[in-house]
């Protein structure tokens, strides 16, 4: 109760402020500042720099955590991080990750590209767009808040029951993973759908379907796997709550429940995630291979249909997480040769890339770097990927080291490896600075050796019978090199990110402005200035093939010809609700988190229902950019 | 070229970690060296896969080389590259192939995963009931009446049964030199079957994440010729005898310490059964069986293993504690 | 087509609700979220089918389920959706009253669904069957009880945009807003199409 | 995906007459007889026990038919992306429900 009414009497307080109430000054100025505009954007681009930058900060946070267990591992019966801790370490590792990291650095990049890609001023919903961004970083937020209040999870990323029930995990840790998931969820669900609904409806003229650039495929379907994949993960999280602070049996088998349906939920989810991570990926490698190229994708239709089955065969394969727990030979036998199907489809995208750059002309740049020591080192984390879908043989690798090889093979190979190159690729877009070159192919190289010297000897690791998920391991059956070499890996790693923060830092520093087009790019997000106006196309373009500003520049053309004639342009207006919303959700998950004191819990919940109904009742209808002001602005640079 | 240094550099760096690895595995652990029918048909399976995917690897890695040289800008070169759409005969190819080579893959992962699905107990087949707790586990073998913890005994060349169960959370049963794993699951029985060729010592690993302990919840399991398989069936047997005083003073202590727990009357607070303590080589799994390492059990089994289930034994004084221990390891 | 989000001029006749680009929009992505709802019920579906016969000696749901009350729970919100629909055609052809009017008896309907299943519930945990009392239990009410959340949600947003209508009237803004809703409405009554199909009757089916 | 015309959507014109009352009332009055003839299978032996379930599953699933493609005008022209999403999210639906009661 009593923090109830500090709580209360805070919100008041700040509604007296925040109504001029108290000091019209301190609001004026508030309202002026740059962190005002940062809180209350609905701007595209603005959000991307917010997802990427977070993104980034938390995949620091989870590799620090990675380096912490490697350390723990680097020689047998060390006594650095045990038990527990180690389990906590390597939870929030794999969760920050894959929620906290690849996932937002992802979003960070749909959103600063893909309006630009199809032509479009913004995307269909700015103020979901502000929301799903809050929501993620409140949820985010909530989560490693764990560290400080009341331990953090430590049942895996996947969290398996019955050992993330009370019985068995009866600190607060699960419950921040279950409320922390379930709010960064809910943002990511609106993000996806957000996205799905931008591409089908604002695509500028003449921007048809097998016009889209790949990325912008790519993201399309990675958005249907969030939009398909989410609500299992959503339910799972619910039933688990309902389990932890209600007192359910979903998962208690001694009053009926059933361990095993967690792990399909988790996994109609998992799976279908993993490819939500490695697509985009997929798609910034085809931009980048074909513009550092200077060649059209290689079978650009065969490279969309290959996606759009990678994303419908992803859901239909999850079992084969799942091979050793007992389901029977026919549903193994079955999930193991869908699995294999993926290949094929992989397969044809890989071979496209190969033979986009045969015959090119390739300029090695730090973004094809990235892109090229992306493809041997993907495809080898997919080749091990079919090895673990034989049933048989995953008998062996199941929960093995050789596990933890295959996917930060995938993930870290592909996905980080995605990222960078979009990171160097699309910088100048984003932030209107190059980033250094040199600095770049020292960040590559460094995180290349680094990361092969750590994951290809885990390979081994498993091979010989080291579990994973274990801080300890026998000394004289063989591990003690290979653990040495591998926690010696993760140091290369780390120079190389630590290049990469430098490199932001001094770009920062640097005056210069990017050029519109730094890279003879081909898509139209380079017919505009680096870093674009906040409306994007002062006329929106026609397009009239695949790589718009290719053709349009092969035609000696010196932009896109517009579709319209230039007019005034609308533009959403900002808001605070997306804050507060995800500030009420935070307060609610925070407080059923503390159990026992729901009041918090329900009070955060009002809040949200308070926003909600703002939302609701409010009639926005943004502002208009006039042409006279747009022609003051865009001075000798056309759209 | 500093670049081609480099690229020569990853090159022996991956060489040398690929040596040293390979050089490495210790046969009671170790996937790639089966001592056991299951074992060898997953190695078989891992082999294949194996040697079709470096094919495969292979075919990318050397187009992917050729290219990169092949194509790569040139100091002052200004070319334009033919903006080919794509080539319906190269895409018909690799899709096809991959196909097809699945396809054949396909066939013995079917088969095998059958084989080894079938698991029900033969004629002369070895049943074992395994239990996993946290963090330890529990072998009974009902058709002869024995049950032990820790170490699982196994007859060379007779197949052996598992029927495996869960209490608590999920575990995963492993003896990588014998043949993969199963799930421990609560609330469901599991089957598999294993045998071993040759006599011997092989490591077990518990492989899901159970706990903080988990990283420990090791186990033994001996391959003993026929014979020898029987006579320790026939010492598991035969109850253990109290000769000296101090093991009488240890039995007594034993009694009023440890019964709630070590005799299975609490199935909520279950230990391994210690009737036959004496013959055992290891301590919770994981420990040499010595004295003092017993002694080093009882002060603190959380210091040994982290998150184990067993409360400190510290209130005793030296003489308790020794007398304890002796009996202990009297129970033979 | 993304400049002119702001044309205020409704069609003569047809659809109000994708009259203008963010009603498109907002339509389009409303059936976006139903498909991820889809998903959503199925998984409390399968969870539940899966426990169903977890009743650790608790009441079994053939011993539970009224038929009677089901049925009329069934009819009552089967109407509903009927209305919702009559409002919706009120809408179109700009008729504030009718809509008013349809929308307010759908929201009565979707009321009396709840006072059933609020009573329905009480009589079962009388019985002894509570969300805590068995596997059986916590999936029952996980799905049937996440049902009634909607249908909660439901007649909240559907008062609100009632209120905002009397207020502003059948604009191109509203008309995406009250369709949506809904077509939230009907989806929820899919929803019950099958969970008196595969619990209740299956209940009694065995 | 990819095979729909996505002029269809986007440049849609809204100029469809509005559609009688009397289809709505046809379908109500078809989803009644459906809900009533399952309860009445259930509550009665009229046809051997194993067919009650298939029946009945089929009865609802006519009855999502009727909802969607009336109720919710999926029967309207333009609505193919809908159709499409709500279809791949019932497949992925099925499948997941199926494979969690099976497994
Ligand atoms: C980006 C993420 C990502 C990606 C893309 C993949 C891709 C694949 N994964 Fe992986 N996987 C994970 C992330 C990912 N995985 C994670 C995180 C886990 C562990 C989760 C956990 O337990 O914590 C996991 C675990 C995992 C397992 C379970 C292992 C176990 O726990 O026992 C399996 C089993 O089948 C599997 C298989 C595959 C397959 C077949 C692919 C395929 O999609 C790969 C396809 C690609 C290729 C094959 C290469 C290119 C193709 C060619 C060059 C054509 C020719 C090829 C052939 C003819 C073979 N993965
Ligand atoms: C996208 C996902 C992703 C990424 C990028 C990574 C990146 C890394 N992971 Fe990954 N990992 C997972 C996803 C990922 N991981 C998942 C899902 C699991 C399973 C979890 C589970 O079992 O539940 C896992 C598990 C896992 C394990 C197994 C733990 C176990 O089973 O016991 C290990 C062990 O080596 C490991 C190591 C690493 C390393 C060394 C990196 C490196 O690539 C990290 C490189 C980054 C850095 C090194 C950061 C650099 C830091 C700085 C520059 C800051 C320096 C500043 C200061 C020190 C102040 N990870
Ligand atoms: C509260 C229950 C409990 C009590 C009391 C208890 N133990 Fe234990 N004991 C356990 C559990 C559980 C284990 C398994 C621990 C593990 O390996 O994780 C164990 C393990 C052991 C082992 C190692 C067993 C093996 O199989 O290698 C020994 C020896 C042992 N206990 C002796 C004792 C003695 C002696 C006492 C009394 C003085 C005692 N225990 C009291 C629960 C208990
Ligand atoms: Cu038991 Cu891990
Ligand atoms: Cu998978």
């Amino acid at each position: 109760m009593g923090t109830l009414i500090v709580l209360l009497v805070l919100a008041l307080f700040l509604t007296a402020i925040f109504t001029g109430g108290y000091n019209k000054d301190f609001l004026d100025r508030v309202k002026t500042s740059k962190v005002w505009d940062w809180l209350t954007t609905v701007d595209h681009k603005k959000i991307a720099i917010l997802y990427f930058m977070s993104g980034f900060f938390f995949f620091i946070v989870g590799g620090i955590e990675a380096l912490f267990m490697r350390l723990q591992l680097i020689v047998p019966h060390n006594d650095l991080f045990v038990g527990d801790t180690f389990n906590e370490l390597l939870t929030m590792h794999g969760t920050t990750m894959i929620f906290l990291a690849a996932m937002p650095m992802i979003f960070g990049l749909m959103n600063a590209i893909v309006p630009l890609q199809i032509g479009a001023r913004d995307v269909a919903f700015p103020f979901v767009n502000a929301l799903g961004f809050w929501l993620f970083f409140a949820g985010g937020l909530l989560l490693n808040l764990s560290w400080i209040f009341g331990g953090a999870p430590d049942a895996g990323w996947t969290s398996y029951t019955s050992l993330a029930l009370n019985e068995y995990s009866p600190g607060p840790g699960i419950d921040y993973y279950v409320l922390g998931l379930q709010i960064s969820g809910i943002g990511t669900l609106i993000g996806g759908l957000n996205f799905l609904v931008t591409i089908i409806n604002l695509r500028a003229p003449g921007m048809t379907y097998l016009r889209m650039p790949l990325f912008t495929w790519t993201s399309f379907v990675t958005s249907a796997l969030i939009l398909f994949a989410f609500p299992a993960l959503t339910v799972a999280l619910l039933l688990l709550m309902f389990d932890r602070l209600f007192g359910a049996n979903f998962f208690d088998y001694t009053m009926g429940g059933s361990t095993v349906i967690w792990q399909h939920l988790f996994w109609i989810f998992g799976h279908p995630e993993v490819y939500i991570v490695i697509l985009p990926a997929f798609g910034v490698m085809s931009e980048v291979i074909s513009t550092f190229s200077k060649k059209r994708l290689f079978g650009y239709t065969s490279m969309v249909f290959a996606t759009v089955l990678i994303g419908f065969l992803g859901f239909m394969v999850w079992v084969h997480h799942m091979f050793t727990v007992g389901l029977g030979p026919v549903s193994n036998s079955l999930f193991a040769v869908a699995t294999m199907a993926i290949a094929v489809p992989t397969g044809i995208k890989v071979f496209n890339w190969l033979f986009t750059m045969w015959g090119g002309e390739i300029r090695f740049t730090t973004a094809m770097l990235f892109a090229v020591g992306f493809i041997p080192t993907f495809v080898m984390g997919g080749m091990t990927g079919v090895m673990l879908a034989l049933p048989p043989a995953d008998y062996q690798y199941q929960d093995s080291y050789f596990v933890v090889a295959h996917f930060h093979y995938v993930l870290v190979g592909g996905t980080v490896f995605g990222m960078f190159a979009g990171a160097y690729y699309w910088w100048p877009k984003m932030f209107g600075k190059l980033l250094d070159e040199k600095l770049g192919k020292f960040h590559f190289w460094t995180f290349l050796i680094g990361f092969h010297l750590t994951f290809f000897p885990q390979h081994f690791l498993g091979l010989f019978g080291m579990p994973r998920r274990v801080f300890t391991y026998q000394s004289g059956v063989g591990l003690e090199t290979i653990n040495l070499i591998s926690t010696i890996g993760v140091f290369g790693m780390t120079i190389g990110t630590l290049a990469f923060i430098y490199n932001i830092y001094k770009t920062f520093k640097v005056e210069a402005q990017a050029p519109a087009d730094p890279w003879n790019g081909r898509t139209l997000e380079w017919a505009i200035p680096s870093p674009p106006p906040e409306y994007n196309f002062a006329q929106l373009p026609r397009v009239r093939g695949l790589d718009p500003f290719w053709l349009e520049k092969q035609a000696g053309n010196k932009g896109m010809t517009p579709a319209e004639p230039l007019g005034s342009i609308h533009m959403p207006s900002p808001s605070y609700l997306p804050v507060l919303m995800s500030l009420g959700f935070f307060i609610a998950g925070f407080g059923f988190i503390a159990r026992g004191n729901y009041a918090v819990g329900i009070l955060g919940l009002i809040v949200v229902v308070i926003t909600m109904f703002m939302r609701s009742f409010e009639q926005d209808h943004g502002y208009h950019i006039e042409p006279e002001e747009i022609e003051d602005a865009n001075k000798g640079v056309q759209a | 070229m500093s670049r081609q240094r480099l690229w020569r550099a990853l090159l022996v760096f991956s060489l040398a970690a690929l040596a040293l690895s390979g050089c490495s595995g210790d046969p009671s652990l170790n996937v790639l060296e089966p001592s056991g029918t299951a074992g060898e048909k997953q190695l078989n399976l891992i082999m294949w896969s194996f040697f079709l995917m470096l094919g495969v690897f292979a075919v990318v890695i050397t187009i992917f080389v050729y290219v990169l040289i092949r194509f790569r800008k040139r100091k002052g070169q200004d070319r334009m590259p033919e903006q080919t759409h794509g080539s319906t005969l190269l895409e018909i190819v690799w899709t096809v192939i991959p196909i097809v080579l699945l396809g054949i893959l396909a066939v013995p992962t079917v088969n095998y995963t059958f084989e080894l699905a079938d698991a029900k107990p033969d004629e002369d087949s070895i049943r074992v009931k395994v239990t996993g707790h946290q963090y330890w586990w529990e072998f009974e073998y009902p058709d002869l009446g024995v049950k032990t913890a820790q170490e699982l005994y196994i007859p060379v060349g007779k197949k052996v049964h598992l029927e495996i169960h869960g209490k608590d959370v999920l575990h995963s049963f492993w003896v990588p030199a014998l043949g993969g794993k199963t799930d421990v699951i609560p609330g469901r029985v599991n089957t598999m079957w294993l045998d071993a060729k040759k006599p011997g010592k092989y490591q077990g690993k518990c492989a899901e994440l159970c706990g903080a302990g988990h990283a420990l919840m090791d186990f033994v399991v001996y391959a003993k010729e026929p014979a020898e398989f029987d006579k320790w069936v026939a010492q598991m047997k035969q109850p253990a005898k109290v000769a000296t005083a101090a093991q009488k003073e240890g039995e007594q202590l034993f009694l009023q310490n440890c019964m709630g727990c070590h005799a299975g009357v609490n199935p909520k607070l279950q230990g391994p059964d210690l009737s036959k303590f004496g013959t055992r080589t290891t301590i919770a799994g994981i420990l040499p069986h010595t004295e003092e390492n017993l002694k080093k059990w009882l002060k603190n089994p959380e210091a040994v293993k982290p998150g184990a289930k067993m409360p400190k034994i510290d209130y005793l004084t030296q003489e308790e504690l020794d007398a304890l221990t002796e009996y202990l390891m009297s129970r033979k | 087509m993304a400049a002119h989000t702001h044309e205020n001029t409704a069609p003569q006749n047809g659809h109000l609700e994708t009259a203008s680009l963010d009603g498109k929009n907002k339509v389009l992505g409303f059936w976006l979220f139903l498909g991820a709802e889809t998903v959503l019920f199925a998984c409390l579906f399968g969870t539940y089918l899966a426990l169903r016969n977890q009743t650790m000696g608790g009441p079994t749901g053939e011993h539970l389920f009224d038929l009677k009350l089901v049925a009329l729970a069934t009819a009552i919100l089967l109407t509903s959706s009927l209305t919702s629909v009559l409002a919706m055609h009120a809408m179109n052809q700009l008729k504030l009253k009718t809509m008013q009017f349809w929308l307010g008896v759908t929201v009565l309907l979707g009321l009396g669904f709840l006072v059933l299943e609020i009573y329905e519930f009480i009589h079962y945990v009388h019985e002894g069957h509570t969300f805590m009392s068995s596997a059986f239990g916590s999936s029952f009410y996980a799905l049937v009880g996440t049902h009634g959340a909607h249908v909660t949600f439901g007649i909240v947003w559907i008062s609100t945009l009632m209120l905002q209508a009397a207020k502003r009237g059948i604009t191109t803004e509203m008309a995406p807003k009250l369709f949506v809703s809904s077509l939230y409405w009907h989806f929820i009554d899919v929803v019950w199409v099958f969970i008196f199909t595969l619990v209740y009757l299956l209940g009694k089916v065995g | 995906m990819a095979g729909h015309n996505q002029q269809s959507t986007t440049n849609q014109p809204a100029s469809r007459k509005p559609e009688g009352v009397m289809k709505h009332l046809i379908s109500f009055a078809i989803m009644i007889v459906l809900t009533a003839l399952a309860f009445y299978l259930v509550a009665t032996d009229v046809v051997p026990e194993g067919w009650v379930l298939p029946l009945i599953i089929i009865f609802a699933a006519i009855q999502v038919f009727l909802q969607l493609f009336t109720f919710m005008h999926l029967d309207q022209k333009g609505s193919g992306y809908y159709t499409l999403f709500i279809m791949a999210g019932i497949l992925i639906a099925v499948v997941s429900a199926v494979g969690i009661i099976l497994m």
